[in-house]
């Protein structure tokens, strides 16, 4: 199964794609390394947040995704 | 005719279709009797012209609890004794409901700055993202100074 | 059915019956197309257990131009795209909507900040005077502190 | 006629009557003896408006109603 990698809002644009699938394990490391340069800059500047099992991380680095989990890469938002 | 039932004391909902403005906010008032002040918000796709769609999307699994979140804070914080918060995602035209958001109160300004809270929070700290179609090109609207400065007032 | 046609850019009324919230939220909604952005506010009598009724009276001559004054100066302050301001006189029972403002302009805080101004305003500063009745006696209600403050806040 | 001289508010009930009428012309001297101590007062002291001919009057003391005139004691307001 792997891990489902999303990309909300306009980082679908940035990452040229919904959404892809990697190996499992998944760590911080591995994720920079999973998704195209400019996505992991902006991940690095703290510009975008992650949510790893339904829940918001407050520290990014603490990701450790597993078989079958969903990791959403959530840009800044404008609602309303 | 169904009647619209809310959910008390917080109503908050995601939706996929249009939003009755009118039905909503005649059934909150009526769910709401004991409040002696009741404001409300609704924010709409403004005909501007050039702006011929909006685009909301959303993270499922965080939005309705993060609303959820938003509106209990918002409960504690004033005293409410109830509240709305209702949030398009799909696709809008112009003069098409984007959010409602609605608070009951005993007294007016904790129910204006209740419906002033949740509406910052949604527009800057809840999970949507908004892009508009301009001619036959679709762009991503960044959040704006003013939101971010209008949200640091409540801290 | 007679729909509910409104007065454009401002809707102003001095009403001796009850008013439907909904109805009104509706039509003003329907009627201001092109804001973005819409803030109500609804004022009823609380349910208080104590208070069985309540009382406005006005004067007359003074009322509605006034209310037409303060319309047109919120407008212009806020740059609003349109305003409703209906105020019952007479007796009320608990429940029922004494005042009901509401505001539409391009962004959000001017909606906001138009309908705080008007209830500010109609609170303290137009020509109505409110008495309440406790058991068997009737009590003038005294203008509160908080409802001067309030008021300063605009100047 | 004379001048009709109307007490609104909380101010019936200082008076003692909704409305009285008087002698023309009226003016600010005039209604002072007109009313009871009470209202005059509270006239003096500045927390009651005076309306004449429609208007609220900036300067109390401008007063100057004729016959079939209507003058209106204000005083403070507690509306919504």
């Amino acid at each position: 199964m792997g891990v489902r990698i999303l990309f909300l809002g306009p980082l679908r644009d940035l990452a040229g794609q919904d959404e892809c699938e990697v190996a499992a394990p998944l760590g911080w490391d591995g994720l920079l390394a999973a998704v195209n340069p400019a996505v992991a800059e902006q991940l690095r500047e703290g510009r975008v947040n992650l949510a790893w099992a339904g829940k918001v991380l407050a520290d990014k680095t603490q990701l450790s995704a597993r078989d079958g989990d969903e990791v959403a890469l959530l840009p800044p938002v404008s609602g309303g | 005719m169904a009647r619209l039932v809310l959910q008390t004391p917080l109503d908050v909902r995601v939706l996929e279709k249009g939003l009755s403005v009118g039905e909503a906010l005649a059934a909150f008032n009526a769910a709401q009797g004991a409040a002696g002040a009741v404001v409300s918000f609704c924010g709409k796709v403004r005909p501007d012209g050039e702006v011929k769609a909006l685009e909301l999307t959303h993270y499922e699994p965080l939005t309705l609890s993060g609303m959820l979140d938003l509106a209990q804070a918002a409960k504690v914080r004033f005293g409410l004794e109830g509240a709305l918060a209702w949030h398009r995602v799909g696709v809008m035209t112009p003069g098409e409901a984007i959010v409602l958001v609605a608070t009951a109160a005993r007294h007016r300004r904790d129910a204006f700055a209740g419906a002033d809270y949740l509406m910052d929070h949604l527009k800057s700290a809840a999970w949507f993202w908004k892009r508009e179609k301009r001619g036959d090109a679709w762009h991503w609207i960044e959040p704006r100074k003013q939101d971010h400065a209008d949200l640091e007032r409540w801290k």
